[in-house]
């Protein structure tokens, strides 16, 4: 039988995995902070847009957290990301709160209370009932933010927020490099956290839920009660994005609120790959940056060519550019043995 | 003590009778199988018992407390756990995050967000024992959508041993497993813990009769017998009813 | 890429050299999605422009540097700006189609020291985000106005207003009622249509049962206004005699193919028609015909543009090249000029285009539905401007 | 009272105008269980054929209702074979990336082939005009999609409940293999409803043009509108359709009517309180 010696052996071998996990997370982190610094090196003026791509992706790895690991389609996602927008711009241009992490927290704050909400209501549908909740919840909410204008400015958008210095030290410039070195720690600090949330029991717990539901609930574990939790951090995470948007542009538009934004966020998460935190990461990028790039050369033809995108990707690849790596990693792997 | 104690359960659905007034107690280390015709109820009286399906009467008793209103997860909580009949499994995840899983959910420690069961040298323990037990031990990090059907089936009883239950509703555990895997799962069954209420629904009357120290047999709703296997054979209103030639089969063998 | 950020960068910094080199004009507007007409008409006014008066200014060459903005999305449109000014080197900002846009854009030109000249975006309000914004269109409040005095004018005392419940529809709303109370008129009623109304039936019964005599109705160009004027034939209000009156957004010439019959007799104002008759308009819509390529789709952003670039030119020339906002915005403060819709002056004060407002009505001529100006409200500001 | 009997004659002929155009929608995400964003590009490529054909090619409306039907079908049959057989029986989400690609697509060729501008078909003379109804005057094109939406909706009804076809087409979408085995033709059951459904889609879009002009993003701005009323009524339940059809466009003119400022919170409020309460849908078959 099992002597101590092997207990311990045992028990080694798995902090040893635990420590590859945190190798794996600490990669991907140098990955990112490279490719952050390779953008601001090459392209210093182009800041501002990855800023904003930034914040997108805090959207996208949020509708990654409920739609990837949880299974819950939605196309409404954007009402969490939009909550964190005004709040972090009704907090500095109302109340007169300019100071960047108080507006930040507030987003963080309002986005787990709009995840919580739309979660109860969402939450009651099933499949394409709950696609249509979704589209129900960020149609409301576009609608409230444009009658409360008062507060949100309405259709004109909400202007005069001036975040002040970070620390009091470092003012947003022009060249938006506070605020893209904000964005990419805030990445950072976001990214290694949902990657210890989806190890962790609880994360354990909505990919079961994902995969069987019964099953979880035959296992005495609530099913309700943790995916509203689950959309609670998903929603402190799209708050997050809508505030660092709110906070690196300085206005916040009704289209935050979306179902344009929505739909467009799981247009990148699908093509990144849906359920990886990369997928989501990868998908925001290279969305934004073609759109860039084919609305410089033909902005007319833009539509078709997503169109013809997202084709492909369901045809040829339906686990998304990380999907098609992955396997041409193996491939190559395979060929080399 | 008994530790399941079912009185007069009734449910209809609309003019139908599919649970009529059955009443089952099951004590400390019993193994109890439930077995009947087709169309007899054992699917409604497994989900009236875990709470799936409210009962219009009649009361069940967990450990000596009313659970009859009490929700599926709550009772789970309580102790009484089921298995399915159709393999339910996350095909993603590999045997050893399902063991941790329910281990950590009996724990209280399903919620925590920042963990990793890796690092609870209990959970890492306990999850290889159980493994190691069930001869899973190999596949322990195979993602169960590439591991065969009789090895989730092992998974399956595996995964309701680590919640520690009170008492185990076992449905059809041997359902679809090649009869070359059977001895498995009996072997399985064999490692469960001696003081746990056990209360099994099959088919394969062999298998059942080498494991059931008590037999019950329900019919259009109703309990018709309750007695030991060998008795059960010889009981006319069951052969009747149910068990038909086999049980001449057996008689003249 | 590199090369022309880093001499952006040296302009920036030195304020500018005086040159003879390439001045890069940034223009966002909504050259895809649902408005990309307007963005074309963004282009055929520049391109028309170019067409006329060539790209040299003094020693300098301009070039037109575009960025795509479909919808309302001011985040974005900071973003689009920032990279225009910063990594694209720009030394003037053009276009802006939508209010929220050229709000998110105004508060990054005094640091970025560069002048904005807004095309199109028709809130009052952005003339007071940032000194640097010269804006060549017109404001809903200006558009407007004059038509409570022709309402009045015309007899009508009771009347109702009709909005789209979004920015420019309130401020068209409050435009009308406050003019058409001034002159004494009475107002029995004010809509809010929700963005998404399909279906105007529900509406045009609200207005019956209103005993109006006349509706002041707005609604952003585009396919709503169809729904709009076919119900306000089909339920009767037009046979019952009931005005509508609204500004030119509702009868815009590129819509007017599909209006057809249904828009004949609606009377709107506006501040510039295709068919206004002068000399230089004639020039301006045959250059501008040929660079959209369908004249039929040619309509008013054509003209915001076209005096914008004017605008520019004027820039250009009083700072020689060299990169002073302040001085530019100084110069053309005041300007006036012979515009395709007539005679214009950027106002002193607000920086916003002093000009004439008509009152048209559509009408059909040698089988083409235009709009016909029929009367001239000159030398219109800006009403809805409130000093900061 | 005259004011009542007004506004619930709008909220018929809405509604009507809404089912025409989502009723084939209905049958590709019931039946087919394809949660087709697409269906508003088939709509619109049906009043593109029209417009088309009634400016360009001058011929009657009659005619032009039927080439729109005939064009937009023979254009989506390589569409189904090639981009739909894939992803059938595929996950809810891989059908909404696929079918809002190919909606894409579509607004992008139209654009290109057809202009920004918006498009519209001309009514013949009778259609054209008020018809008075005894308490009131309604649009002749109004009446004619209330007609239309009845015909297809006896027809549809007829078709799936009452015919071979309907019995095959049920039986292929609740278990494909079973019903191969006993000898239907899946993959034509599929294509033929398929077709039928963009025929749907195309007439739909030519009968609802009064109210819905056709233009390039049309098939983006009321995609949300229709799939929300087909998944109200409950997907594949041709009278779930109806039944949502007329009670949401109740709820949205009564609610343009009183308060129009309010008019989209009652529009989704209404949705969401009926898919809570009917998480299925009105009369949506469960599963």
């Amino acid at each position: 039988m099992t002597t101590d010696a092997t207990v311990k052996a045992r028990n080694a071998a798995s902090l040893g995995r635990v420590r590859r996990s945190a190798a794996v997370d600490a990669t991907a982190v140098v990955i990112i902070l490279a490719a952050a610094a390779l953008l601001y090196v090459l392209f210093p003026g182009s800041l501002a847009l990855f800023t904003r791509m930034v914040a997108i992706m805090m959207l996208a790895l949020s509708l990654d957290l409920v739609t990837g690991f949880a299974g819950i389609a939605t196309l409404g996602h954007a009402a969490l990301f939009g909550a964190g927008a005004y709040a972090a711009g009704i907090l500095a241009s109302k109340f007169g709160f300019t100071d960047p992490f108080a507006m930040l927290g507030v987003g963080a704050v309002a986005g787990a209370l709009a995840g919580i909400v739309s979660s109860v209501v969402i939450l009651r549908g099933r499949g394409l009932g709950q696609l249509v909740l979704s589209i129900a919840i960020v149609q409301l909410a576009h609608e409230a933010a444009n009658k409360l204008s008062a507060w949100t400015g309405g259709s004109d958008g909400l202007s005069g927020i001036a975040p002040a210095p970070i620390f009091g030290l470092y003012r947003f410039d022009l060249w938006g490099r506070t605020a893209f070195i904000l964005a990419v720690a805030l990445l950072v600090v976001v990214f290694v956290l949902l990657r210890v949330i989806i190890r962790s029991p609880f994360g354990m717990l909505c990919r079961g839920i994902k995969q069987d539901p019964v099953r979880v609930r035959a296992m005495g574990a609530p099913v309700y009660g943790t995916l509203v939790k689950l959309y609670a951090i998903a929603g402190a995470v799209a708050g997050l994005g809508g505030a660092l948007s709110a906070v690196a542009t300085k206005v916040v538009g009704l289209d935050s609120l979306s179902f344009t934004l929505s739909a467009e966020a799981l247009v990148m998460l699908v093509l990144g790959g849906v359920g990886k935190l990369f997928g989501a990461l990868i998908g925001t990028f290279v969305f934004i940056w073609f759109e860039h790039l084919v609305a410089a050369i033909n902005p007319f033809h833009w539509l078709t060519i997503v169109g013809v995108m997202l084709i492909v990707v369901v045809l040829f690849e339906p686990r998304g550019l990380t999907g098609a790596a992955e396997a041409l990693w193996t491939r190559a792997r395979g060929g080399r043995r | 003590m008994s530790l399941l104690d079912v009185r007069q359960l009734r449910k209809r659905f609309g003019g139908l009778v599919v649970t009529r007034d059955v009443s089952i107690t099951l004590g400390k280390g019993d193994r109890v199988a439930l077995i009947g015709p087709n169309g007899a109820g054992k699917t409604t009286f497994v989900n009236l018992v875990t709470g799936h399906v409210r009962p219009d009467g009649g009361t069940v008793l967990l450990d000596g407390k009313d659970v009859t209103r009490a929700s599926p997860t709550a009772r789970v909580r309580a102790g009484l756990v089921r298995s399915f009949q159709v393999t339910r499994l996350f095909s993603e995840m590999t045997p050893e995050e399902h063991i941790a899983l329910a281990m950590l959910q009996r724990l209280g420690r399903s919620r925590r967000i920042f963990a990793d069961f890796r690092s609870m040298p209990d959970v890492v323990d306990e999850a290889d024992r159980i493994l190691s037990l069930f001869n899973l031990s190999g596949i322990a990090r195979v993602p169960v959508g590439a591991i065969a059907y009789g090895q989730q089936r092992l998974l399956e009883v595996a995964l309701v041993m680590a919640l520690k239950p009170k008492v185990l509703l076992l449905d059809e555990p041997a359902a679809g497993v090649p009869s070359a895997d059977i001895a498995l799962i009996e072997r399985a069954l064999a490692q469960l813990p001696a003081d746990l209420a056990v209360l099994m629904i099959d088919h394969d009357m062999d298998f059942v009769f080498r494991f059931a120290r008590k037999v019950i047999v329900l019919a259009a709703g109703g309990v018709i017998f309750d007695g030991t296997p060998q008795a059960v054979a010889a009981d006319a209103r069951v052969r009747q009813a149910y068990l038909g030639s086999y049980a001449d089969d057996r008689g003249t063998a | 890429m590199k090369r022309l950020t880093l001499l952006a960068l040296a302009l920036v910094l030195s304020g500018g050299v005086a040159i003879a080199d390439t001045i890069k004009i940034g223009v966002v507007g909504p050259f895809s999605g649902p408005a990309a007409q307007q963005g074309r008409n963004f282009q055929a006014g520049i391109d028309a422009w170019l067409a006329l008066n060539g790209n040299k200014i003094g020693n300098d060459t301009i070039e037109i540097v575009y960025r795509d903005l479909p919808t309302a999305d001011p985040a974005k449109s900071a973003a689009l700006t920032r990279d225009l000014i910063v990594g694209e080197g720009v030394r003037y900002l053009a276009g802006y189609y939508y209010t929220p846009d050229a709000m998110a854009a105004a508060p990054i030109l005094v640091e970025g020291n560069v002048p904005m000249v807004v095309f199109n975006a028709a809130t009052s309000a952005i003339m007071n985000a940032s000194p640097y914004v010269v804006r060549t269109s017109f404001t809903t409040w200006q558009t407007s106005t004059p038509m409570a005095a022709v309402a009045r004018e015309r007899g009508i005392k009771k009347a109702i207003t009709v909005v789209t419940d979004y920015g420019p529809g309130v401020d068209a709303e409050s435009a009308f009622v406050k003019g058409f109370k001034d002159a004494g008129g009475e107002i029995v009623a004010s809509v809010r249509m929700p963005m998404n109304t399909n279906d105007f039936s529900p509406i045009m019964q609200r207005i019956k049962d209103s005993g109006a005599e006349a509706v002041f109705a707005f609604l952003p160009s585009g396919p709503a206004t169809l729904g709009f004027m076919k119900a306000f034939a089909e339920n009767g209000l037009k046979k019952a005699g009931i005005t509508l009156l609204a500004p030119g957004d509702l009868t815009q010439e590129s819509d007017l193919p599909a209006l057809g019959d249904s828009a004949l007799g609606t009377l709107t104002t506006f501040h510039y028609a295709v068919s206004h008759d002068s000399p230089e308009n004639k020039a301006f819509v045959a250059a501008a015909s040929k660079a959209i390529g369908d004249p039929a789709s040619l309509t008013f952003p054509a003209v915001g543009a076209y005096d914008g670039m004017y605008v520019i030119s004027k820039m250009i020339e009083a700072t020689k090249g060299k990169q002073d906002a302040k001085a530019a915005v100084e110069a053309v403060k005041g300007l006036s000029w012979i515009s395709p819709r007539g005679p214009v002056t950027i106002d002193p004060q607000n920086r916003h285009i002093t000009q004439n407002i008509y009152l048209r009505e559509v009408a059909s001529e040698n089988g083409k539905s235009i709009n016909k100006e029929i009367r001239t409200f000159e030398k219109q500001g800006d009403p809805g401007w409130k000093a900061p | 009272m005259q004011t009542v009997l007004s506004i619930a004659a709008d909220a018929v002929a809405y509604g009507m105008v809404l089912f025409v155009i989502s009723i084939g929608l209905s049958v590709t995400m019931g039946l087919m269980k394809v949660v087709n964003l697409a269906h508003g590009a088939f709509a619109m490529m049906g009043g593109y054929i029209a417009a088309f054909a009634t400016h360009q090619l001058g011929v009657p409306f009659g005619v032009a209702i039927v080439a729109a039907v005939a064009g937009t079908v023979l254009a989506a049959i390589p569409v189904e074979r090639v981009l739909y057989r894939p992803i059938y029986g595929a996950p809810e989400l891989t059908q909404v990336l696929m079918t809002i690609g190919i909606t894409f697509v579509i607004i992008g060729i139209a654009n290109y082939a057809m202009g920004p501008s918006m498009k519209t078909i001309p009514l013949p003379t009778i259609l054209e005009g008020p018809v008075d109804i005894g308490f009131r005057s309604i649009a002749a094109h109004k009446l004619f999609a209330v007609a239309t939406g009845l015909v297809v909706a006896a027809a549809a009804w007829l078709v799936i409940e009452r015919t071979a076809f309907g019995v095959k087409l049920r039986a292929s979408v609740d278990n494909a293999t079973m019903a191969a085995a006993l000898g239907v033709r899946t993959k034509v059951v599929y294509a033929v409803s398929f077709a039928a459904a963009v025929g749907l889609a195309a007439l739909g879009g030519v009968v609802g043009a009064q109210l819905l002009p056709i233009e390039p993003y049309y098939a983006l701005r009321y995609m949300v509108t229709f799939l929300v009323v087909v998944s109200v009524g409950g997907a594949g339940s041709i009278p779930g359709a109806l039944l949502a059809c007329l009670l949401l466009g109740a709820v949205e003119t009564t609610g343009r009517y009183l308060m129009p400022e309010f008019g989209e919170f009652f529009f989704y409020l209404a949705v969401i309180a009926i898919v809570c309460v009917f998480p299925h849908g009105l009369l949506g078959r469960r599963g």
